[in-house]
């Protein structure tokens, strides 16, 4: 399963040694993302999902991180192994990435069609006119609105979905294998995200495209994922296909980010909410990091480490006391 | 609508020129009903009628034989054809004359301090910003956090006492003959050179070492920004994200502290230029703050004033050619 | 790899620094002509030479070696010396010369001829010297005489030139209003001299001319030894009532008649050397006055004046040998500096300025205070008087480079009175008489000192730059042992706040001299004159304005003396200006190159009489 | 509340700070050099008759030589020194704190008509040149320590005021002053309950910065000799240095010695206010410490840290081989 697999992580592990303490960011994930695939990855802001992204595409900055994996396997290659200028090569032609923040992360002072012509300079041995060319027509398949004038705009005059749109055309510029997407649509309105999301799947299955999404917004998730990785305090605490999981989350915290998202087919008034704070990633709790959260921690919870069991074939959890058992979720799914 | 902002920029500068002419013209103003009183010529065994005769003379002189809206008014007219007025030198030269003749020597030190420092620190700056924690980097900010705390006129004086008097390196004091000497010969030059030597030094380690630590955090500042680890994903080389990605954009805090600097350019020698005897503005200044001259006071500020102005105005329009968000709308500041 | 950039620019950039100061040479050192460099400490040179103009810096040196005046005068001695004038005299009522069988003016006669009261002035008969030229090559003729005279005492034509002052005592008076002639004073063969009864022949035309002065024998000094003579030929068309000759904003021919000197003094300048920072003066071959063996009377072809802006520098020059002989003088603290120079010599010349400290004896209504009440009285300040002790500021504050001043403030000369010194002995046994004084005067006595009787200390402030902080603690010293307070106190650099006119301090510090030249105005600027004159502590006291007016006016030049010795001690025993100490004079030449440097009272090394004495010392510099 | 609590313990803050340490125990010794001046030195230099002979080199008992042109100590002008500096520095830092604070927050917060008002006049203060103006002010005012601060205050607040007004505009824009508004809070109610603890941080922090700058400043004032004629400071000194002709004589003791004070009291507010800054705002931490930390810990450690992550051997089997 692994083999046919398109990235491949085993073991990967950040931490960030700092004046205070060392941050312990990710504490060893696996994870395998398939051709075609859309493999979400959720969890609360500061439990790590971000930082992976960066982590396996070699974006993080050493110091001040530290980074070991067992594996990091795309398509056949070790990208551990290969120096700054060989990364360089897969980043944005093989794999690439939307980012959160499309104001930010656009370079305020060049304009937008500079910044796409880039990509398809760098690595579609385009030249110029070609290049801007292709911009255009980049840009005019996100369905941004007069992409020749919008070329020569600069980040500051464009509205955010248009931002964001942009970046999404920079993804899918030199039609990467793999995207990564880290939040697309988290500073967004609700309208334009819908739009944006429309355009990111549409996006993906045109172009076969595998896509990494990161995200704490379960009904993004919902909308355009296969599988899911929850993420809890720099461990996966669950993994399954969507389905599954979104209508039987075996962790607690699982349920937690569940029972969180407001739905117009319940009557809730109130959101539920997770009670506490994501643990200070310097001094994590001991056994399992969400015991002080939880509601159904017992003793165990406080002093062992759960591991990773496996419910069913394709649903992992690590808890002690699994809220579903393996067959009912199967059950369901077969 | 990059038109409007360039409009704007100088619609503002000059209403901001007109309030400096007019502090320039109250100022020396302050306390003074009677300029005879103040500037009358030095002591003499005077009669009645001639300290009397004396003082009509100097009322006129100044101008205070008017009222003072007709002073100010008299002010204007005068400025606006360039006269910046006379200095109560012997022979009453022109106080535009004598900034003309001062002005290229303090020049010669400013600019070459400014080009030392903007070169050397830019290129410290982004060495140490590259090379960030290592040894070059630690150097760099140890160095800045001991130099400035060192004033340019102690290591002027330091500088002038060893290399200048002690190993005799360089002229501890401007040979005299420079000025009077100077016909662009290559040796004409060189004694320039010679003799700007450690003014320029003095002055420019402050320079080098606040332009590279400026240079240096803004760099790494921006190095930490998102469309930094933007571009890397997109798979440009380090190059690339350096010098199209992070300079760029690390630029715009030093081309706002560059124009500060301009703006400082000619009043900034005025105590390097006192130690090492330099004929400059700044001991044009000095002279004529020693020998109550004030119209020549005067027209050394307004000149400086009218400079800084200038100065701050091409910055913030170049400012706004290098960061096209300034231009749109808000202001860099 | 990285940083090679950094580092080959600050490698080029020390390369080129150092490169450069290889090439370091000095003019003055590869200079074997008869050119003397002139050190001048000044902020800055005049580019204009109107001698009339400034009498700061530079300005007046320059001016008096382009120009000349009528006669030079010799302070200590009290004799004139032909210039422009090769001969004159005061005239008899018959017009017969008043000079005795030696050549001498005949003071005795003049006061027998003039003293009556049926005469209102002294005629004068000056005869110029044929030889005098303008630098242009014209003669020097009486009509230039006339000019430079009728414009000095013409205010609407000179504005308040310099000259006005010194031209005070010449009878030629023109009207302040509408600067038409009132009364003439001046007269040559052009201008009425034979039907005024001075008689002038057809040959003697253009060199001799006639003045009528004041009666007082101080009249003619000033005239003759301060007024630089200004060529007609250039002038005469230019100024008028509407562009004065003082003009601060000259039309551009006036302003080229400023900027291009023509004189008639040994030195003229030479325009194409001179530059903001160097004054080259050329000596004229056609110079009138000549060596007794006929030669030249100054050695030097070329002065070379070169602007420093501070001492140190010009004394760093010095010693660099960049320049010859140091136009300013030297503080005693630099002595050592060039003690074991070779090549240098250190000159010591006594001076003539007597510091004192002046006492506010008599404040205006609204300056008074309580403290200032007390400075009235003359028992407190004889008490002062009293505790100064000369030789310990002299050895302290002049680190013995000076000389003691006696009560009358004048050291030496026709006019030194010893009488004037009113206290001397020990200064022990001063001090008693200084504490007996203030014992009586003030009952309220701690060991810290004297209390009025309102409690408060017996305290002073003395205003002074900050140059005399030090002076002034030293004397705060001195005066601690008597039991009075005084504090140093900074005034202005401008007069309005210096305090001084308007009486509105406690003490300050003054320099004072008095000389035959300068007698008859300085007394009266020193004690007399209450507007804006030196007499800071407004001293009034009828009998001494008396003396000092029969002083001015008498023509009796022994009854004159014996009247400034009779003023000095009136002076002295109001205790009003205290006598601190007299600084000596010293100034530092380069002996490589020139040898024969004199010095005089009050002048440094520098001095025209150098000039006529110097000879090259044949070896080249080091 | 937060602040408040911060404040109380700020030196001890500085004091945990390495590099406040060092300002802190700097700035201690060249405050109790400047009070305790006339127990510690061994000549009074304001007293002529403790004077010795002029332009003595270092040695016993002057420590540092005398002065060739008055013949006074020089170590005992160096202590004395302190005190003008200190002074002048810390009356005016605080004095711009509050100028600059007061014009910040009214610009930020008073409205638009201040807020145009108070920038252009920034914007005129910006032009002016500084030293020149100075220059002609003490001439016409006289020369004082009350007038260089004065003169320092007038010019000094632009800059600090432009920082808190645009601290003051994010403060504005933040939820909680939002929530305050819409309660009713009164605007003067806001500034002082609200704005002005959002700024104090800052507050602090440039003041000690800003003194630091001024005692540089006012050194070369005093240089110039525009300072008070009659006191001791090491601007002074160094002008007389250089006019009593220590580079003549090679004196060096005369001219390094007030430049050390100089050095040392600025350097000293310096570090604190560095430290403050890093205090207030740890992402300012210098990357250098970091580096530091990253050599100090062995890689071994490092190894244990990663080790430490994986699940417990037992259960790590079972997690393993559960993995798809």
């Amino acid at each position: 399963m692994s083999q046919d697999a398109l990235l491949l992580v085993e073991g990967l592990k950040v931490i960030f040694p700092t004046d205070a303490g060392i941050i312990k960011a990710v504490e060893g994930i696996d994870l395998a993302i398939h051709p075609g695939e859309c493999l979400a990855l959720v969890g609360e802001s500061g439990c790590g999902k971000s930082v992976s992204s960066l982590a396996i595409l070699g974006l993080l900055g050493t110091p001040p991180a530290l980074v070991r994996a067992q594996t990091i396997r795309f398509d056949g290659q070790n990208l551990q192994a290969l120096n700054e200028q060989q990364m360089a090569q897969i980043r944005g032609k093989d794999i690439a990435m939307i980012f959160q923040d499309a104001l930010t992360a656009l370079n305020p002072v060049m304009s937008i069609g500079r910044q796409l012509d880039e990509v398809f300079l760098k690595h579609c041995g385009m030249n110029k006119s070609q290049a801007k060319e292709a911009s255009i027509e980049a840009l005019r398949a996100v369905g941004v609105s007069s992409p020749a004038q919008r070329y020569r705009q600069f980040p500051h005059q464009l509205s955010g979905g248009m931002r964001q749109r942009v970046l999404i055309a920079m993804a899918f510029a030199a039609s990467p294998k793999l995207i990564i997407a880290d939040e697309p649509t988290t500073a967004l309105d609700v309208t334009i995200q819908m739009q944006v999301l429309e355009e990111l799947r549409a996006m993906q299955r045109k172009s076969g495209t595998a896509l990494m999404l990161i995200t704490h917004d379960l009904s993004v998730v919902n909308y355009l994922a296969d599988r899911i990785l929850v993420m809890y305090s720099g461990k996966i605490v669950e993994t399954g296909p969507v389905k599954q999981i979104l209508k039987r989350p075996a962790h607690p915290y699982t349920e937690g980010l569940l029972t969180s998202v407001p739905r117009l087919d319940t009557c809730n008034t109130r959101f539920y909410q997770i009670p506490d704070q994501v643990p200070n990633p310097m001094n994590k709790p001991s056994g399992c990091h969400f015991h002080p959260r939880c509601s159904h921690a017992g003793e165990l919870c406080k002093q062992t480490v759960p591991s990773l069991r496996s419910l069913s074939p394709q649903r992992e959890v690590r808890c002690h006391f699994p809220l579903q058992k393996g067959e009912g979720g199967d059950s369901q799914h077969a | 609508m990059r038109k409007g902002y360039v409009l704007e920029r100088i619609l503002y500068t000059v209403f901001i020129f007109f309030i400096v002419i007019t502090l320039n013209f109250f100022i020396p103003r302050i306390g003074v009903e009677d300029p005879a009183e103040r500037y009358y010529p030095p002591q003499g065994n005077l009669t009645d009628t001639e300290y009397s005769i004396i003082k009509q003379l100097t009322r006129k002189q100044y101008g205070f034989d008017v009222s003072g809206w007709q002073q100010y008014l008299r002010y204007l007219s005068q400025l606006s054809r360039g006269d910046l007025g006379t200095s109560l030198q012997a022979g009453s030269p022109k106080v535009s004359t004598l900034i003309a003749q001062r002005l290229p020597w303090t020049l010669v030190l400013s600019l070459s301090n400014m080009l030392i420092s903007v070169t050397l620190g830019l290129l410290l700056g982004t060495s140490a910003a590259w090379n960030r924690g290592k040894f070059a980097d630690r150097a760099l900010m140890n160095a800045s956090t001991v130099m400035t705390a060192l004033p340019a006129f102690f290591l002027a004086l330091v500088f002038s006492l060893y290399m200048g008097f002690e190993w005799g390196w360089f002229p501890a004091y401007t040979e005299p003959d420079m000025v009077a000497s100077f016909d662009w010969s290559w040796r004409a030059i060189a004694q320039v050179a010679r003799n700007a030597a450690l003014p320029v030094i003095s002055m420019s380690i402050g320079g080098v070492i606040s332009y590279a630590q400026g240079t240096r955090n803004s760099v790494i500042a921006v190095s930490q920004e998102d469309f930094i680890t933007t571009a890397r994903a997109k798979g440009m080389s380090t190059r690339t994200v350096k010098y199209r990605h992070v300079l760029r954009n690390a630029m715009l805090p030093i081309v706002t502290s560059l124009g500060m600097s301009v703006s400082g350019l000619i009043g900034g020698s005025v105590v390097i230029e006192q130690i090492f005897n330099w004929n400059g503005m700044g001991t044009l200044f000095l002279t004529a703050n020693n020998t109550n001259d004030y119209p020549l006071m005067m027209g050394i500020m307004l000149f400086l004033s009218s400079f800084a102005l200038l100065a701050n105005l091409v910055t913030d329009l170049l400012y706004s050619l290098l960061d096209p968000r300034v231009s749109a709308g808000g202001g860099r500041r | 790899m990285k940083r090679s950039p950094a580092k080959m620019l600050a490698v080029l950039l020390a390369l080129a620094f150092l490169l450069s100061g290889c090439a370091s040479r000095f003019e003055r050192l590869e200079d074997v002509s008869s050119a003397l460099y002139i050190a001048e400490v000044a902020s800055s040179f005049p580019q204009t030479f109107m001698p009339w103009f400034s009498r700061d810096g530079v300005a007046p040196t320059i001016s008096s070696m382009i120009y000349s005046t009528l006669l030079s005068y010799d302070d200590i001695t009290d004799t004139y010396q032909p210039n422009l004038a090769a001969e004159w005299a005061y005239l008899d009522r018959q017009g017969q010369p008043l000079i005795t069988a030696d050549g001498r003016v005949d003071y005795a006669r003049l006061e027998e001829e003039y003293s009556g009261k049926d005469t209102a002035f002294i005629s004068v008969r000056f005869a110029l010297n044929p030889q005098a030229t303008w630098s242009d090559g014209k003669p020097v003729t009486v009509r230039d005489i006339v000019f430079t005279f009728d414009l000095a005492t013409n205010q609407k034509r000179s504005n308040h030139a310099g000259a006005l002052v010194w031209a005070n005592d010449l009878m030629h008076k023109y009207d302040q209003n509408t600067g038409r002639l009132r009364r003439q004073g001046i007269y040559t063969y052009d201008t009425g001299a034979n039907e005024a009864g001075y008689p002038v022949s057809e040959a003697e035309k253009d060199h001799v001319f006639y003045f009528e002065v004041s009666k007082v024998l101080g009249a003619i000094t000033p005239l003759v030894s301060t007024i630089l003579v200004l060529p007609e030929h250039i002038y005469g068309s230019l100024v008028s009532i509407e562009q004065p000759i003082n003009n601060t904003d000259p039309s551009p021919e006036l302003r080229h008649a400023y900027e291009n000197p023509v004189g008639c003094g040994p030195y003229q300048l030479d325009r194409a050397n001179t530059n903001s920072q160097e004054i080259v003066l050329t000596r004229r071959a056609d110079y009138h006055l000549k060596a007794p063996d006929g030669g030249a009377l100054y050695k030097v072809d070329v002065l070379k004046f070169v602007l420093f802006q501070e001492i140190n520098v010009a004394i760093y020059a010095l010693k660099k040998g960049h320049v010859d002989v140091l136009d300013a003088s030297v503080s005693a603290n630099y002595a050592r500096l060039f003690e074991h120079e070779p090549g240098i010599s250190l000159f010591s010349a006594p001076g003539i300025f007597a510091q004192t400290l002046v006492i506010n004896l008599n404040p205006p209504p609204e300056r008074m205070n309580a403290m200032r009440e007390q400075l009235t009285n003359p028992l407190l300040r004889k008490a002062i008087a009293l505790a100064i002790d000369q030789d310990t500021l002299i050895g302290y504050v002049l680190s013995g480079r000076g000389r003691k001043v006696p009560m009358g403030l004048v050291r030496e000369g026709v006019l030194h009175n010893p009488q004037a010194d009113l206290i001397q002995g020990p200064m022990e046994e001063r001090l008693r008489q200084a504490n007996e004084i203030l014992d009586s005067l003030y009952p309220d006595k701690d060991d810290k000192g004297y209390r009025l009787s309102s409690g408060s200390r017996l305290s002073f402030q003395v205003l002074g730059s900050p140059g005399e902080q030090d002076m002034i603690n030293y004397l705060q010293v001195l005066l601690q042992k008597i039991g009075v307070e005084v504090r140093y106190a900074p005034k202005g650099n401008s007069p309005e706040n210096t305090y001084l006119y308007g009486g509105n301090f406690d003490m300050t510090l003054q320099g004072v001299s008095f000389t035959p030249a300068n007698v008859d105005i300085m007394m009266n600027a020193h004690y007399c004159n209450l507007n804006r004159s030196s007499n800071y502590g407004r001293l009034k006291d009828e009998q001494l304005n008396a003396r000092i007016a029969s002083m001015r006016t008498t023509l009796n030049r022994e009854y004159k003396y014996q009247l400034v010795q009779e003023i000095e001690e009136l002076a002295a025993a109001h205790y009003y200006k205290l006598p601190l100490y007299c600084q000596d004079v010293l100034s530092a030449a380069r002996t490589d190159r020139f040898t024969g440097w004199v010095v005089s009272p009050g002048v440094g090394a520098f001095n025209m009489d150098s000039l006529s004495r110097l000879t090259p010392s044949g070896q080249k510099g080091r | 509340m937060r602040t408040t609590r911060r404040k109380n313990n700020l030196l001890a803050m500085i004091w945990h700070h390495p590099q406040g340490q060092v300002g802190l125990i700097l700035a201690g010794l060249l405050v109790f050099a400047a009070v305790a001046a006339p127990w510690i030195t061994p000549f009074d230099p304001y007293d002529v008759t403790q004077r010795a002979e002029k332009g003595l080199a270092p040695g016993w008992p002057h420590l540092l030589g005398t002065s060739i042109s008055t013949g006074q100590d020089i170590f005992s002008m160096l202590i004395y020194g302190a005190r003008v500096s200190l002074l002048v520095g810390i009356v005016t830092g605080l004095a711009i704190a509050f100028l600059g604070a007061f014009m910040g927050i009214l610009a930020g917060y008073g409205g638009r008509f201040w807020d145009t008002l108070i920038m252009r006049l920034v914007d005129v203060m910006l032009v002016i040149p500084t030293l020149p103006l100075t220059i002609v002010l003490t001439n016409l005012f006289g020369k004082s320590y009350g007038m260089i601060i004065f003169i320092f205050t007038i010019f000094g607040w632009v800059g600090l005021a432009r920082v808190i007004r645009s601290q003051v505009l994010v403060l504005k824009s933040s939820n909680y002053i939002k929530a305050a508004q819409l309660a009713g809070a009164s605007r003067r109610y806001i500034m002082f309950r609200h704005i002005l603890p959002g700024v104090s941080n800052l507050l602090i922090m440039s003041t000690a910065l800003t003194s630091a700058g001024i005692m540089v400043a006012e050194a070369g004032l005093s240089f110039l000799g525009l300072g008070d004629p009659t006191a001791i400071s090491w601007g002074k000194m160094l002008a007389e240095a250089q006019s009593g002709g220590a580079l003549l004589f090679g004196h060096w003791w005369w001219i390094i010695a007030p430049g050390i004070g100089i050095f040392l009291s600025v350097f000293a507010f310096m570090r604190i206010g560095l430290a403050l800054e890093e205090v207030f705002n740890p992402r300012m931490k210098r990357s250098g410490m970091l580096l530091r930390l990253f050599k100090s810990i062995n890689g071994s450690y490092i190894q244990e840290v990663f080790d430490a992550m994986d699940d417990r051997p037992e259960t790590d089997e079972a997690g393993k081989e559960a993995a798809p």
